[in-house]
């Protein structure tokens, strides 16, 4: 829908990916996480009131938001070049760098994503749709050794029962995963991943479908208004950032970020 | 990229072209799933039919009670089941397995009924012949009841084969790379899923033709002298 | 979370899968007859789209269909210029109807045709018009012939309605993964999840044994 | 009984793929006439029956009821052209059919057996339908029945059921195909004195293919002796059964009445 | 033929369920003896059969075949406990049976339905069983049909290769349950041919129930008539079937020859 239809009909429709702590749906529907709450606050900005939440694979977003399933995602998702060709990003919320699940005593002693590159032995788990795919891609992973799962919570089961021996996300998702079982653990002594000679560092944005330029320059306003205050990152910090993840928000801007490469 | 497989975006046809290599990667899983599963389905259909045929109420009846349920239940929930809750007993069987297993538990509960009604058609008046000629009680089941069975048995088998192939890409739910599997990531990376799907159908297509072909024709290669079917 | 917390959530996601259960039953079964009776047709070009329609929806695979109505559509639509993004709930009831739509269009064709050429020539010598033969004779007679695969066939729809869970329909299965998603806790999870289906699948089993006796009355009146 | 014929088949051929089991049949039937047709089996009676009632096509000849083509129409130069189903429609209207096996509808009970074909191809209301039903089961007999399903009824009287359904249709013509041979030899009376009933007391033309050669003598005007798709013999039924002609005919008759 | 009763039922009792079939039955038949079984339809005929073939149980009372207990075996303490699945099997040698179905084995040659047994029971090489195999359906008639398979015979032809296949058994008894009643008229009389043949040449026991008076008159040594498991009349064919003195019997033959 346009801005004019969302502020007309006071609702709109916003997608997340059971991504904790990016965001998530609990089980009583109630939206929670760095994007859905950022969300909420820039939604009362525009006076919307009423949003409708929708939970799907990650690997959907962008499909949804082409086909018109929702009108928004507020999933953090990391702005990057290719999928800036599909979709319109807003500027950036949050930053965060990477991570990695392990099973519990780090059995096989991984502290890099460049691991899986050099030992062809070790499995690591991607979820569909997400960035750390190019990220291996880059670093010349075997796509032999790659596990794709549907969702961030199938890492758990994956990692714990050996049938990958890391799983590569990002450090939030990592510990908020390692927090929920005791099979599993982040990797310690991490070495961030260096591609393009440059350390990986991801910055997550709202995405709109392209052609809703209205919606997301509306969006960007608001955002920018909203960091201004304390209130933004606190948000933030509270689902587990760092200063450096909320300093880091500001590095770059979403034209720098489509236009790399 | 994947499994060393360029795609070519140019156009649509160049796109299929280009990953066709790709999907025949992951047709080779699918049929391998089919297989294996198709096996799992066979043995385990069996030892329930027998069960169920036990003279002990104590077997036959949970027997009985184990097929419905089995057939009552999504393969989708079954495969869950025995992909995330058996490792937590310690038993961490590879995604594929898991995933054949699960196929072939849930064929199991169909194939125990091809089972047992193929034996039970083979009359009575069979078994008392057997008997009037002092045949052995197991020379009576292998030699009279399964010869008879088995062209009863067998066109219904073939079917459930059939069945089983089109039910493998919920196996794509545990990360097993069969072809819907491979079809979908391939959409996920080039955002054009109209160009895969679609020849996951066509595929789909000509795969169930020549299986069930393939039925049709051991079907009619079977002996079946005089065998009163159906 | 205590375990009988998932409770609200799973009945929740069970009443969407009656809900679809239901809708998409209803749908296949009016496709089975549409294209059942479409297969009998002497008209070649409404037999060959029936064909078709039967050949094409057995012959892949369910979970392909899903799919294909999810993600694909939508492009082949942006393509011909015409919307063609179904939510969800459309695509899931579209997928299981056409699916199961095409296994009860053989069954109508069996049962139709199980019916005796004697009751055809009845009609025709009451002069009945094939259409009225069709309806007041054929069918009715053919009904009872189809509804124990109808039964089995509205059990295996009850389960397939499982694989809507994937394209994020909020359904029993969906709501269990989610819930798992925050516990962990499979073996529970599960386990309630496949007694749900259980328990559903022989309420529904008992429900279309209802149906049957009552469209066989018929059949089974005494003196 | 008039001298029109009602019934007409002239030089009529027809064939079962290589088999031609009716082979140039001429054959007449008078309005109001009563024929009975007997003969050993294939003989091709049935046929005959099945061929008026627009249940089989024919090869060759021409087929008249009422003085109207029944296979064929009158094209605008004058020449006969196949029927169209319009046609066999609107000719089918002046025939019934009581078939060997009853063909009841199953699913029907017996009114509703007797009462659609009136309510839905000649429109009559339903009000006037039921009572015509009630008349007809009447007169065969089984007025307190009509509200069971066929198969809760014995063979002979399903059976009558199956003459009220055809006369719910007020045939000019009734055709009977064996309308005894499947029943149990003590049901079979019940059905032969409504069929009596209605030959004595009604103008119309009856055609009935039966082996109760004590029956058609009773009731027939003329008895027809069909072999190998002709008619072998035909006379008054006193004639036919005490003294006929034919050799053939002879054999048949000491056969069937052992 | 001796005096040796080579089968004796001895206050037999049968039942199924509530309804009890034979009723203390006493019955003899000697060495070389052809007795025929007549009576009425469910009075326990071909039970008497299908418990000496022992594919029935009994509730009461004690069969002896060849002297030594069918259903029994005699333990140590010499009482009678009953019988293992090995003793029947010993027992069943004796005796061979032929089925009012033929139930031939339809997956199995003609041949081989007769050499399955030998080779698979008795032991005897493929070679032996074979030419006696041919012997027997030379026997039968039937020696250019060997390879073909059931169904593609006659039901004739099929009942005389279960009398082959039963006699390959080389058994001192052979059981007949009505070997015709399954029979199109026409086929009856080469399958009574190949019995009466073998009741002559062959010093067999035989016990033949069947429906077939005229036939059971012209082989038996002796005819019992069965009614409600009992015996209740028997003798040498020519009085019974002249002079029964019991009046169910007259009434029974009266039904059946008229
Ligand atoms: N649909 C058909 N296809 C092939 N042959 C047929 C068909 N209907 C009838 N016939 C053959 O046509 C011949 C005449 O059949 P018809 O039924 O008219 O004989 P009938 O005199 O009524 O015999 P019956 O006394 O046995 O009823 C028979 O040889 C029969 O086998
Ligand atoms: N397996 C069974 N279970 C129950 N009742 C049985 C069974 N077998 C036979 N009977 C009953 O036992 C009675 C005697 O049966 P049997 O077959 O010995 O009769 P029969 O004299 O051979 O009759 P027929 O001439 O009809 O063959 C019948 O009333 C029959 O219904
Ligand atoms: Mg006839
Ligand atoms: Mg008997």
């Amino acid at each position: 829908a346009t801005l004019q239809e969302i502020q007309d009909s006071g609702s709109i429709r916003i997608a997340v990916a059971n991504e904790i702590p990016y965001g998530y749906v609990d089980p009583n529907g109630e939206a929670m996480g760095a994007g859905p709450d950022v969300a909420k606050a820039i939604m009362e900005k525009l006076g919307v009131e009423n949003i409708e939440w929708v939970t799907t694979n990650f690997s959907s977003l962008i499909p949804g938001l082409q086909a018109d399933r929702f009108d928004m995602v507020a999933a953090e998702m990391a702005i990057l070049p290719d999928r800036c060709q599909q979709v319109l990003f807003s500027e950036p919320n949050s930053s965060y760098g990477e991570g990695l699940l392990v099973a519990a005593g780090n059995p096989k002693d991984i502290h890099a994503y460049s691991d899986f590159a050099e030992n062809p032995d070790l499995k690591v788990a991607i979820m569909a749709g997400a960035d750390q795919l190019e990220m291996m891609q880059k670093l010349g992973v075997d796509e032999a050794n790659l596990v794709t799962i549907a969702a961030n919570a199938d890492a758990i089961s994956t990692v714990s029962t050996g049938r990958a021996d890391a799983y590569a996300a990002t450090s939030l998702t990592a510990s908020g995963l390692a927090g929920q079982n005791d099979g599993v653990e982040v990797a310690g002594e991490f070495t961030d991943p260096v591609i393009d000679g440059e350390e990986v560092r991801s910055w997550g944005g709202f995405t709109f479908a392209s052609g809703n330029e209205e919606l997301r320059d509306a969006v960007n306003e608001a955002l920018a208004e909203f960091k201004a205050t304390p209130e933004w990152s606190e948000t933030l910090m509270g689902y587990g950032f760092t200063q450096a993840d909320v300093d880091g928000s500001g590095h770059k801007t979403t034209e720098e970020l489509c236009a790399a490469e | 990229m994947l499994f060393g497989y360029e795609w070519d975006l140019s156009s649509p046809l160049a796109f299929a072209v280009s990953i066709l290599p790709i999907l025949l990667t992951g047709m080779l899983v699918t049929i391998q799933a089919t297989v294996v599963g198709f096996l799992v389905a066979l043995v385990l259909g069996l030892v329930l039919a027998v069960l169920k045929a036990a003279p002990s109420r104590l077997i036959a009846w949970p027997a009985r009670v184990v097929t419905e349920f089995i057939r009552d239940t999504p393969l989708l929930v079954q495969l869950f089941f025995l992909y995330y809750v058996l490792p937590e007993y310690g038993i961490v069987l590879p995604a594929f397995m898991t995933g054949a297993l699960a196929l072939g538990i849930q064929y199991s509960a169909y194939t125990s009924e091809v089972y047992r009604a193929g034996l039970e058609a083979v009359g009575t008046d069979q078994r008392e012949a057997a008997r009037a000629l002092s045949f052995s009680p197991t020379h009576t089941f292998t030699h009279v009841v399964v010869p008879q069975a088995i062209p009863r048995i067998v066109p219904a088998m073939g079917n459930y084969l059939v069945s089983i192939m089109k039910d493998v890409p919920v196996l794509s739910v545990v990360t097993v790379l069969e072809m819907l599997n491979v079809a979908k990531i391939v959409g996920d990376r080039t955002f054009d899923y109209l160009v895969p799907l679609s020849m996951v159908g066509a595929l789909y297509l000509i795969m169930t033709l020549v299986a069930s072909s393939g039925v049709r024709l051991l079907d009619n290669w079977l002996p079946k002298q005089g065998i009163p079917l159906k | 979370m205590h375990w009988t917390e998932y409770f609200p959530p799973l009945l929740q996601g069970a009443w969407v899968t009656v809900q679809l259960t239901v809708y998409s039953t209803i749908l296949g079964a009016a496709l089975a007859f549409i294209f059942g009776i479409g297969k009998l047709s002497t008209n070649w070009a409404i037999k060959g789209v029936s064909v078709a329609y039967i050949e094409v929806f057995r012959g892949t695979s369910l979970l392909v269909q899903l799919f294909w109505l999810y993600f694909a559509l939508p492009l082949a639509g942006m393509a011909m210029g015409i919307d063609l993004r179904l939510p969800p709930v459309v695509a899931g009831v579209l997928a299981l109807g056409l699916n199961i739509g095409a296994y009860g269009a053989e069954v109508v064709r069996g049962a139709i045709q199980s019916v005796h050429t004697d009751q055809h020539e009845a009609a025709r010598a009451l002069n009945f018009t094939p259409r009225q033969t069709l309806w007041n004779v054929t069918i009715p007679q053919a009904i009872p012939e189809m509804m124990p695969s109808f039964g089995n066939l509205a059990v295996q729809n009850l389960k397939d309605t499982a694989l809507v869970s994937l394209i994020s329909l909020g359904d029993l299965t969906f709501r269990a993964e989610q819930i798992r998603n925050f516990t962990q806790d499979s073996t529970t999870i599960y386990s309630m999840l496949l007694l749900t289906y259980f328990g559903m699948a022989l309420v529904l089993t008992v429900i279309m044994r209802g149906l049957e006796s009552y469209v066989s009355r018929w059949r089974t009146a005494r003196s | 009984m008039t001298d029109d014929p009602i019934i007409k088949f002239d030089q009529v051929v027809k064939r079962f793929g290589d088999l031609t089991v009716l082979n140039k049949l001429d054959f007449e039937v008078k309005k109001g006439e009563k024929v009975s047709i007997i003969g050993p089996s294939g003989s091709g009676k049935s046929t005959v029956l099945r061929i008026l009632m627009t249940l089989e096509g024919i090869e060759g000849g021409v087929v008249t009821v009422g003085g109207e083509p029944l296979w064929h129409e009158k094209a605008a130069d004058g020449s006969l052209k196949p029927a169209s189903e319009a046609h066999l429609r609107k000719m089918r209207t002046q025939l019934g059919m009581v078939f060997q096996q009853f063909n009841l509808f199953p699913h029907m009970t017996v009114l509703r057996n007797i009462t659609e074909a009136p309510i839905k191809v000649l429109g009559l209301s339903k009000k006037e339908a039921k009572q015509r039903g009630e008349e007809l089961l009447e007169l065969v007999g089984l007025a307190d029945q009509a509200h069971k399903y066929p198969h809760q009824l014995s063979g002979g009287q399903q059976q009558r059921v199956g003459i009220a359904r055809a006369l719910a249709m007020r045939p000019n013509i009734l055709l009977f195909d064996e309308p005894t041979s499947a029943l149990d030899p003590e049901l079979v009376g019940e059905v032969l004195n409504v069929i009596g009933k209605l030959a004595e007391e009604h103008d119309l033309t009856m055609l009935l293919v039966t082996h109760e050669m004590r029956f058609a003598r009773e009731i027939s005007d003329r008895v027809c002796f069909f072999d190998r798709g002709k008619i072998r013999e035909e006379g008054a039924p006193e004639e036919l059964f005490t003294d006929p002609s034919e050799e053939r005919t002879r054999e048949f008759l000491k056969a069937v009445l052992d």
